[in-house]
């Protein structure tokens, strides 16, 4: 079988699946404060108005420039972070406002990877803990059990068992980028999200960890919303991607035809924008032109028309929906 | 751009000549660049490609002379500016030639730049550092600098402050900077990891505009192979402080010779394929302080290695027109009848 | 700025009231009822103590005590001394001009100090010059200030003669003349150098390790890509964002100096608001304990409010608005 | 003659107490205390002890020094700290003043009495003040007008209190004291309330400036810059200068109507206790009086010479038998702890009073058998007393006696009913360390007789209010008295005197003291006063309401270069006569 | 250079060192500081033992008392550091200030650290209302002159609660501001830390985030500004003691014992009584801002990263 093969076949089946996560116009919007008393004076909407579905053992890439609130979008689903309004629906059930005891027990179900393998990890624990704790917040546990169940699970991620003992100073960014898969694994979750997994890898190194979540997901029937900004790599992991440009998700396609067929102009922009290790392609590059407008001081209508080259005058009065414009292609533009 | 420049036009650019670059740990001296030698002509655009830590800024570093006093030394090779050896020059001397002749763009456009002086001072400095013009024309000289970087309101710029503009504006200040006084050649260092892909675009076609309208030559120190692909002439290829392979773009990207370069390709994700397993290079980068003293560096993560990769140092060598690398696979003074086999040099 | 000045001015006032309430309410801890003092300590006659609570207003239930004083004092009126007889305005005005004065001179001993060895030392790193400027700072730093303020008189003063024992100026000389402006600096020298040195140590080593930080920026890199000179990075690229932390300590040292007067003033028996302070305290003058504490306070805001406002001053990347 | 500062006896006690209550401040050594007991000047009929010697000369400066900051109230009526009366010394004189016997006698005023009720005085006439208008009594008027006037805010109140008229007076319901009647500018005559023998000692005998002061509203003389900046008197030197806390300068007063004056300058200067012995040695000041800490580092030095004469104060361990009501002006209560005349006593030989003064007073104080300083005229001699010599074994056997034996074995004594037995005494403190070590080591005389005993220092303004309120937790405690010229101790000893701190209560005791001033009784004869006050020694020499402890000597530092400086009982000479020599 | 944190994998024990181990390995190597902890602990070791040890150091081991006969001695074989003007030993009253300037400063920066910590982990955290109201409480805190606040509630609390207590109350409620800022900014910068966030997403509560994640990671930063709060706090006492605002007079701090040299004969003429508690004041305050360094040094983010 080709590779293009199981793609399709990948999808195909997928298509059968029930729906794990459902968000629907979700908001998050960080307050900013001033004066003395600290009062709130404006907003940054990180995250304006984002609707998406994730299948089981789907994965969904979002892909965006810095500061488009991809990685917001994927921490409020996890609820680290506050929704400001929307809801988010995961195996049918509002995860939306709950908040204490409530929250900490239905995080059972959704782990993260996280961006910098420095920093996400609390240097001072020995790894084994780390990867224990998340199963002792919720299960009393025996501890010889606990320790070769920690063990096995650090192998199944391509790290030696000695490892256990270990602190993560005394590993590269790419094993230590496997201890915290391994740490989200550990629950046994059904939805993991991947912040940047790899962003701060190299490419040697970035290309094992991407293998590896390929073989976990496939392992253990994972569900994985994959954050990144390197339309590659997220085109390699997913399934669907869902384009994002300052806090709106302005294209979601499948990844074979957002590739092909690209209708926003900003996804034809980002597209066209990839240097590609490949002397023989020769692309017409389309370079727009400024910088992303601030989040905290959005422009009216589409939030892409200060640098869209295809703007027209209606543009910047209405904000166009995500609409379906192809079968599972949708787009945020008036042009379709 | 004198009657001086035509004379030598034989002569490339820079040339370095194994060039060794040592850095202190713990006391003792290690080093970093071992042996490097290349050369870069006039106008060319010169790519050196490596993973972190293979030496790449070092060597750049090494070639202004800018390596952190005391910790970080040239302690063999030469650096030959057009044709006179810079590398023993004193600081003094070398500021002549740092930001006229030969100047430099760094990765972090927001620290490079200093958060307390106006854009204008910095780029002025620049110019009143090798001209004795005014500082009322140095200003004048800046905002047109500015302008022609491609940044709007450039007069109001000038007096603003670097916090004040986007990572892409300020990679463009520090462009402007660097080509204040037109220098002959622009080492960059990974201008564009920091910066987002649009933004990326931008700078490319800034940067090969610019090398284009001022008859620079650049060497473009970065880690994106397709950035290289992009706006490279000829290629280096770093590993662990050597170069394993030199060659044009094209003859790099069409056919790589050394295991490294190849493996490093199909690691890749790529857009205009699907893989569904990327190619990995197992095993990590050996520590500078235990470097293997002979044999080839990448021997114990090479799929290709043979037990003679541990012992006999490979040299770089011709593998092809235009192509050299440093692998025994190619080694043509490898003894007769004893060549190793080549299946495997590159994966399935 | 203005706006922000103004604004940040107007946050002071909570806190002051704040502030006031806790004094008041620690005067009115002060063991010997806080009115003893007002009333003349040879009458005992009752009916006179009653007279004169009512008179002072010290029947009033406590708010209304408080509200008396916090209004009289909003409008200058800090109350008459118990001690001296006077307003404690004026006694307090008397006092200024000599801790502003040790406080200047001290400050400029400091800044002195510090920026000529913290530059050396952060240029220099792991020198022997700098290891020896560590090594004296490390023993300022341990000294404590009385042990050196006695030392320093003992030294300085009886020793040596090189300097006045105490006091604030001669008074033999005509006031307003040259000599006598020289003679309040000779005065103040000793206790200003010894005050001085005091906050020398963590202010070098500040610097010097700011220093030792900053050239390692990038921007360092940068500048001498750019053929910039190694001295000028050090003196301008480099000091001038070394500066801005230390300039901001100038605010806050502003009200920790005259604290750290109390224990110089009163040694050097240097006449300024510490020793008034401490000489209030002893002899329960509640009025004037009270308006210095308030005074010091206010100080101690300001201080955080021009320490803020030079942050602005001196640093393009904060802007204040 | 000398001209004497013995105004002062009149207000000492007055002094002692603001000087307790308030003046501890500025002199972070705390000593303050100390500066009190010492500062109360006296006299005696014995010789003044010291005097230097050299020609006098005219010119030169001299450099006064002050162990404390001034307070700024640079004016007799006003002034509540004893250094600020130093500078009042030294540019304004009294009226009438004492000699070395602490007797009155006429210094610019002289008078006549009859009845010891009403006195006339007449002037000097062509005195003048600094600002050059001459002294009328029309001053003196002013200025016990001032003190009687219900603003004021001065302690003097009691110095015009026994006028008649004054409480009319100051109550508002006349606007003349009844008893002054001004004859003619330099006539003047004060009848009393009542005829005493101490009328006239008791006497405010200051003038004020009427001139400058006369519009100066009385509540707010005392901040006034004629009492802060600008003061005026009629004493030999003029304040030319004040810096504020710190220094005055005074020049020689052209004008001076008592004879001529050497010095062109004198600087009074504040002098950190802990300054004192390096500045001394520098020459950097002249003159100034010495703590008995000091006098031993002060001998040694070649260019200082000392002068010690007899203090009028003197320390003492009190009991507190009783408590006072404060509205009935009586000792209400009898705290039966100490009621023990012979537990008393037996402490009190428990005390070795010469080694501890030796030891804390370095030889310039002398231990005292009853509360009247040796050098007044009305002392007991020790002969008459008893002089409780230490005597350990006999306070050991007192204690027995009264039953006061140690009944549980823990060494200690418990009280005749077998209760626990602990001297809880107190001692005030301030910076000074030695109070601490001091106080301490009364408490071990104590313990060495079996006696347990617990120290407890209270902050100084806390202390004299506990006592003077006769708060529960002070059952003993150490203090202080400084007396005046006055020998008269009813004040401090009388059953309705709330001074009487330990409330000392017998009527035999009290009744000697009234007739010692009942004119009655002993008419103008100081003879058969001092049986009086003599006999009553012998009482309270008995009884111990107080241990009586040491009485201080006063201490002077001289640079050798200073000439005509004589020192008595009553205090300083004339500062007109003091010169220097270069 | 960068190759440094993906170098040192060839050969590792079974159980590899905890960043604490390696601080303390790094920190026993630190010569100044070693000497510098050994002279504390050396200093604090007689203090604690001084009750014991006076009958050995001096005919006169009863610092309480005062001994009339051997007031002013200098030293000699007898009295090592010779007599006090209480005539009490100077070296076993330096043992016994020991006690009582070590336990003050300790007890203080205690204190001080304790409540900085707690408030400000828990504004830093939390941030928000709860940041806003704690961080204006402190801004109050800090607002007040210190020396004077601590002068004035001495003078206050002085008869109400006993002895030196009193005096490390009031240092240490007036003192916890500028620690609880300190952590306050630390942990907000923590916090940034993706491991916070991944402590959450697993299932931590607030509370456990704070004690288990982010007060061990903030601790360097804590434990080096306790020496230095615990130097400071040992000077303040003596200021204090100094001024006659400390502790009571009979308790011998060092502070209290270098309080005489304020009087007029001391200073010059009798040197023993005082400089022996300079000194040693003034070592004990060097060597624990040797030992502050050396912890600075060993606990560098840096190593433990």
């Amino acid at each position: 079988m080709t590779t293009r093969d199981f793609i399709q076949d990948r999808i195909d089946s997928l298509e059968n699946r029930d729906v794990l996560l459902e968000v629907q116009n979700l908001k998050t919007y960080y307050p900013v404060r001033g004066g003395f008393f600290k009062r709130t004076i404006g907003h940054v909407k990180a995250v304006d108005d984002v609707s998406f579905t994730i299948r089981k053992g789907e994965t969904l890439g979002l892909v965006g420039e810095s500061g488009c609130g991809k990685s917001t979008t994927g921490r409020t689903i996890l609820r680290l972070l506050k929704p400001t309004d929307g809801q988010i629906l995961f195996e049918g059930k509002e995860i939306t406002k709950i908040s204490g005891a409530k929250l900490q027990k239905a995080r059972r179900d959704f782990q993260m990877v996280f961006q910098d393998p420095y920093a996400s990890l609390n240097p001072t624990q020995m790894v084994g803990d780390i990867i224990a704790e998340p199963i002792l917040n919720y299960e009393k546990r025996n501890k010889k059990e606990l320790e070769q169940e920690i063990k096995s699970l650090l192998s199944k991620v391509g790290l030696p068992e000695a490892a256990y003992y270990k602190y993560a100073h005394e590993f590269s960014g790419g094993q230590r980028q496997r201890i915290g898969i391994a740490r989200a694994l550990a629950l046994n979750p059904k939805l993991i999200v991947a912040d940047e997994p790899v962003s701060a890898l190299d490419v040697s190194v970035q290309s094992q960890v991407l293998n590896l979540l390929k073989e976990l997901q496939i392992e253990f029937d994972l569900t994985y919303l994959f954050i990144a900004h390197d339309l590659s790599v997220v085109k390699h992991m997913s399934d669907r991607i869902g384009v994002m440009y300052l806090g709106n998700l302005v294209e979601v396609a499948s990844n074979r035809d957002l590739y092909k067929e690209p209708l926003h102009p900003y996804t034809q922009a980002l597209i066209s924008a990839i240097p590609e290790p490949n002397t023989a392609i020769k692309k017409e590059r389309i370079v727009l032109e400024g910088d992303v407008p601030s989040p905290q001081n959005p422009p009216t209508g589409c939030p892409f028309h200060t640098r869209c080259p295809m703007a027209m005058e209606v543009c910047s009065k209405e904000k166009p929906p995500l609409k379906e414009v192809r079968p599972g292609h949708h787009v945020a533009c008036v042009l379709y | 751009m004198s009657a001086k420049n035509t004379s030598f036009t034989q002569t490339p650019l820079l040339q370095v000549e194994n060039l060794q670059t040592g850095f202190k740990i713990d006391g003792d001296f290690f080093n970093a660049v071992e042996g490097v030698s290349f050369e870069v002509k006039r106008k060319q655009i010169v790519g050196v490609v490596g993973e972190s830590g293979c030496g790449k800024s070092v060597m750049s570093l090494s070639i202004m002379q800018l390596l952190p006093t005391g910790i970080g030394k040239i302690r063999g090779g030469e650096v030959k500016f057009e044709g006179e050896n810079i590398s023993k020059l004193s600081d003094k001397k070398m500021n002549n030639i740092r930001g006229k002749d030969i100047s430099m763009i760094f990765q972090e456009p927001m620290t490079s730049l200093n958060p307390v002086f106006t854009i204008g001072y910095q780029i002025e400095e620049v110019i009143l550092n090798h001209e004795k013009i005014s500082k009322k024309e140095a200003r004048l000289r800046s905002v047109s600098l500015l302008k022609s970087v491609g940044i709007p309101r450039a007069d109001k710029i000038v007096d603003e402050y670097p916090h004040q503009l986007s990572g892409g504006m300020r990679q463009r200040v520090m462009i402007a900077m660097a080509i204040a006084c037109q220098p002959k050649l622009l080492i960059a260092d990974e201008p564009t990891t920091a910066l987002d892909v649009t933004v990326q675009a931008q700078i490319l076609d800034l940067l090969k505009g610019i090398q284009e309208a001022n008859d620079m030559a650049i060497i473009l120190i970065t880690h994106d192979l397709g950035v290289v692909a992009e706006i490279c002439d000829e290629v280096l290829v770093m590993y662990a402080g050597k170069i394993v392979e030199k060659a044009t773009v094209d003859e790099l990207f069409n056919n790589p010779k050394h295991p490294y370069t190849d493996l490093l390709m199909k690691a890749i994700p790529r857009m205009d394929e699907d893989v569904e397993v990327l190619a990995t290079i197992d095993g990590l980068v050996p520590s500078v302080m235990n470097m293997p003293e002979v044999g080839c560096r990448f021997a114990n993560r090479c799929p290709s290695a043979m037990p003679e990769c541990l012992t006999v140092t490979p040299r770089l060598g011709e593998v092809a027109a235009h192509h050299e690398a440093a692998c025994l696979l190619y080694d043509e003074s490898w003894p007769e009848g004893t060549k190793p086999y080549r299946e495997g040099a590159s994966m399935a | 700025m203005l706006k922000y000045t103004i604004k940040r001015l107007l946050g002071t006032i909570p806190m002051l009231i704040l502030i006031s309430i806790v004094v008041f309410s620690l005067a009115k801890l002060m063991p010997g009822d806080s009115l003893s003092g007002e009333i003349d300590p040879l009458n005992t006659n009752p009916e006179y103590i009653e007279e004169m609570r009512e008179k002072l207003g010290y029947n009033e239930p406590l708010p209304v005590q408080y509200f008396n004083w916090i209004t009289g004092f909003v409008q200058g009126d800090f109350g008459k001394s118990t001690k001296y007889k006077t307003d404690v305005f004026d006694i307090i005005m008397e006092k200024v001009p000599n801790t502003l004065l040790l406080g200047v001179i001290s400050l400029i001993i400091t800044y002195i100090l510090a920026f000529s060895m913290g530059m050396y030392s952060g240029r220099r790193p792991y020198t022997i010059g700098d290891n020896a400027i560590a090594g004296i700072n490390y023993i300022m730093l341990a000294i404590p200030s009385f042990v050196a303020a006695v030392v320093a008189i003992y030294f300085f003063s009886f020793h040596l003669n090189w300097f006045p024992f105490g006091g604030s100026v001669d008074i033999l000389i005509e006031k307003g003349s040259f000599e006598y402006y020289l003679s309040k600096l000779h005065h103040v020298l000793l206790p200003a150098l010894v005050l001085g040195a005091m906050g020398t140590a963590s202010y070098t080593q500040f610097l010097r390790n700011d220093i030792i930080e900053n050239s390692r920026k990038d921007f360092v890199r940068t500048a001498r890509a750019k053929g910039t000179p190694i001295r000028k990075i050090y003196n301008v690229h480099i000091l001038r964002n070394s500066i801005i932390p230390l300039v901001t300590f100038l605010g806050f040292d502003f009200a920790a100096l005259i604290g750290g007067a109390i224990i110089t003033e009163s040694i050097f028996t240097y006449p300024g608001i510490g020793m008034l302070f401490l000489d209030s305290v002893t002899s329960r003058d509640y009025p004037t304990l009270m308006a210095l504490t308030m005074l010091l306070s206010f100080l101690t805001l300001a201080g955080n409010l021009i320490a803020d406002l030079l942050y602005g001053v001196v640093d393009p990347r904060i802007r204040l608005d | 003659m000398k001209k004497n500062k013995s105004l002062l006896w009149l207000f000492a006690l007055i002094l002692v107490l603001s000087a307790f209550l308030a003046a501890c401040g500025g002199d972070d050594s705390g000593s303050s205390s100390d500066d009190a007991d010492k500062k109360e000047e006296t006299e005696t009929e014995t010789e003044a002890e010291g005097t230097t010697e050299g020609e006098p000369q005219a010119g030169g400066t001299l450099v006064y020094g002050i162990d404390a900051p001034p307070e700024g109230l640079f004016s007799s009526a006003f002034y509540g700290i004893a250094t600020d009366f130093e500078v009042i010394d030294l540019y304004d004189e009294p009226l009438i003043t004492y000699n070395e016997n602490l007797e009155p006698i006429p210094n610019v005023a002289s008078w006549e009495t009859e009845d010891n009720k009403v006195f006339t005085f007449t002037f000097k006439e062509g005195v003048k003040w600094h600002n050059g208008e001459e002294l009328t009594v029309n001053d003196w008027l002013f200025a016990l007008e001032t003190i009687a006037n219900k603003d004021y805010d001065g302690p003097r109140y009691t110095n015009v209190q026994t006028i008649e008229g004054a409480e009319a007076f100051r109550n508002g319901e006349a606007d003349t004291i009844s008893g002054i009647e001004v004859v003619s500018d330099y006539e003047i005559k004060i009848t009393f309330d009542q005829a005493r023998v101490n009328n006239l000692t008791n006497l405010w005998v200051y003038a004020l400036p009427e001139s400058v002061m006369g519009d100066v509203p009385v509540a707010e003389m005392s901040g006034s810059e004629w009492v802060r900046s600008t003061p005026i008197g009629i004493g030999p030197f003029k304040i030319e200068n004040i810096v504020a806390g710190e220094s005055v300068e005074l020049s020689k007063n052209e004008d001076y109507w008592n004879g001529d004056v050497n010095l062109d300058k004198i600087v009074v200067r504040v002098i950190d206790n802990s300054s004192v012995v390096g500045a001394l040695q520098n020459g950097d000041v002249d003159m100034l009086s010495l703590q008995p800490v000091s006098g031993p580092e002060v001998e040694p030095l070649e260019n200082v010479e000392i002068i010690t004469y007899p203090g009028l104060s003197y320390y003492y361990v009190g009991f507190k038998l009783g408590k006072f009501d404060n509205d009935s002006q009586t000792i209400v209560e009898e705290n039966p702890k100490y009621q023990d005349k012979q537990l008393r006593q037996a402490m009190m030989y428990a005390l070795n009073r010469q080694e501890w003064v030796d030891a804390f007073f370095f030889g310039y104080a002398n231990v005292v058998n009853a509360p009247v300083p040796s050098s007044h005229w009305n002392a007991a001699d020790n002969s008459e007393l008893n002089t409780y010599e230490y005597d350990p074994e006999k306070a050991k056997t007192l204690l027995d006696e009264a039953g006061y034996v140690d009944q549980n074995g823990d060494g200690f004594r418990e009280d005749p009913n077998g209760d626990e037995f602990i001297v809880k005494f107190s001692h005030y403190a301030t910076g000074n360390p030695t109070f601490e070590s001091r106080a301490q080591a009364i408490t071990q005389y104590f313990e060495e007789v079996g006696l347990q005993s617990e120290l407890e220092m209270v902050e100084v303004n806390l202390y004299y209010d506990m006592i003077e309120k006769d708060d529960p937790a002070i059952e003993t405690f150490f203090g202080g008295w400084g007396t005046g010229a006055d020998p008269d101790p009813s004040g401090l000893w009388k059953a309705d005197q709330l001074w009487n701190y330990p409330r000392y209560n017998n009527p035999e005791a009290d009744k000697l003291l009234d007739d010692a001033l009942d004119i009655e009784v002993v008419g103008t004869d100081q003879a058969k006063r001092a049986e009086l006050y003599i006999e009553w020694q012998k009482i309270v020499n008995e009884d111990l309401p107080m241990l009586y402890i040491a009485e201080l000597e006063e201490i002077v530092a001289l640079n050798n270069r200073v000439g005509g400086v004589e020192y008595d009982v009553s205090g300083q000479n004339n500062p007109a006569e003091w010169f220097v020599t270069e | 250079m960068a190759s440094s944190t993906t170098l040192t994998q060839q050969k590792k024990p079974e159980r590899s060192l905890s960043p604490w181990q390696i601080a303390r390995k790094k920190f026993l190597k630190n010569k100044l500081a070693m000497i510098s902890s050994v002279f504390i602990i050396i200093v604090t070791l007689l203090s604690i033992a001084a009750p014991f040890l006076a009958q050995y150091l001096s005919p006169l081991p009863d610092i309480a008392k005062v001994n009339i006969g051997s007031m002013n001695i200098p030293p000699n074989s007898e009295h090592i550091l010779g007599t006090d003007k209480s005539g009490r030993d100077v070296l076993t009253r330096l043992f016994y200030g020991g006690r009582i300037s070590l336990l003050v400063g300790f007890s203080a920066t205690l204190m001080v650290i304790v409540l900085g910590t707690i408030v400000g982990s828990i504004a830093g955290f939390f941030g928000g209302l709860v940041d806003n109201i704690l961080m204006r409480f402190t801004d109050l805190v800090l607002t007040f002159p210190f020396l004077v606040f601590v002068i004035v509630l001495n003078t206050i609390l002085y008869g109400i609660v006993d002895g030196l207590w009193v005096l490390i109350i009031v240092i240490g409620i007036l003192s916890w501001g500028g620690v609880a800022r300190l952590v306050r900014s630390k942990v907000l910068a923590e916090k940034e830390n993706e491991y916070i966030m991944a402590a959450l997403s697993i299932g931590c509560s607030p509370f456990k985030v704070i004690v288990k994640h982010l007060l061990p990671n903030v601790a360097s930063t804590i434990i080096v500004q306790a020496t230095l709060i615990f130097a400071s706090m040992i000077v303040v006492e003596s200021a204090l003691s100094y001024l006659g605002f400390g502790v009571p007079q009979a308790t011998p701090s060092w502070g209290i014992m270098l309080s005489s040299a304020n009087e007029p004969d001391v200073l010059q003429g009798k040197p023993w009584i005082w400089m022996p508690p300079a000194l040693i004041l003034t070592l004990t305050i060097l060597s624990i801002n040797f030992i502050g360094e050396g912890l600075k040094d060993a606990l560098n983010p840096k190593s433990l990263r």
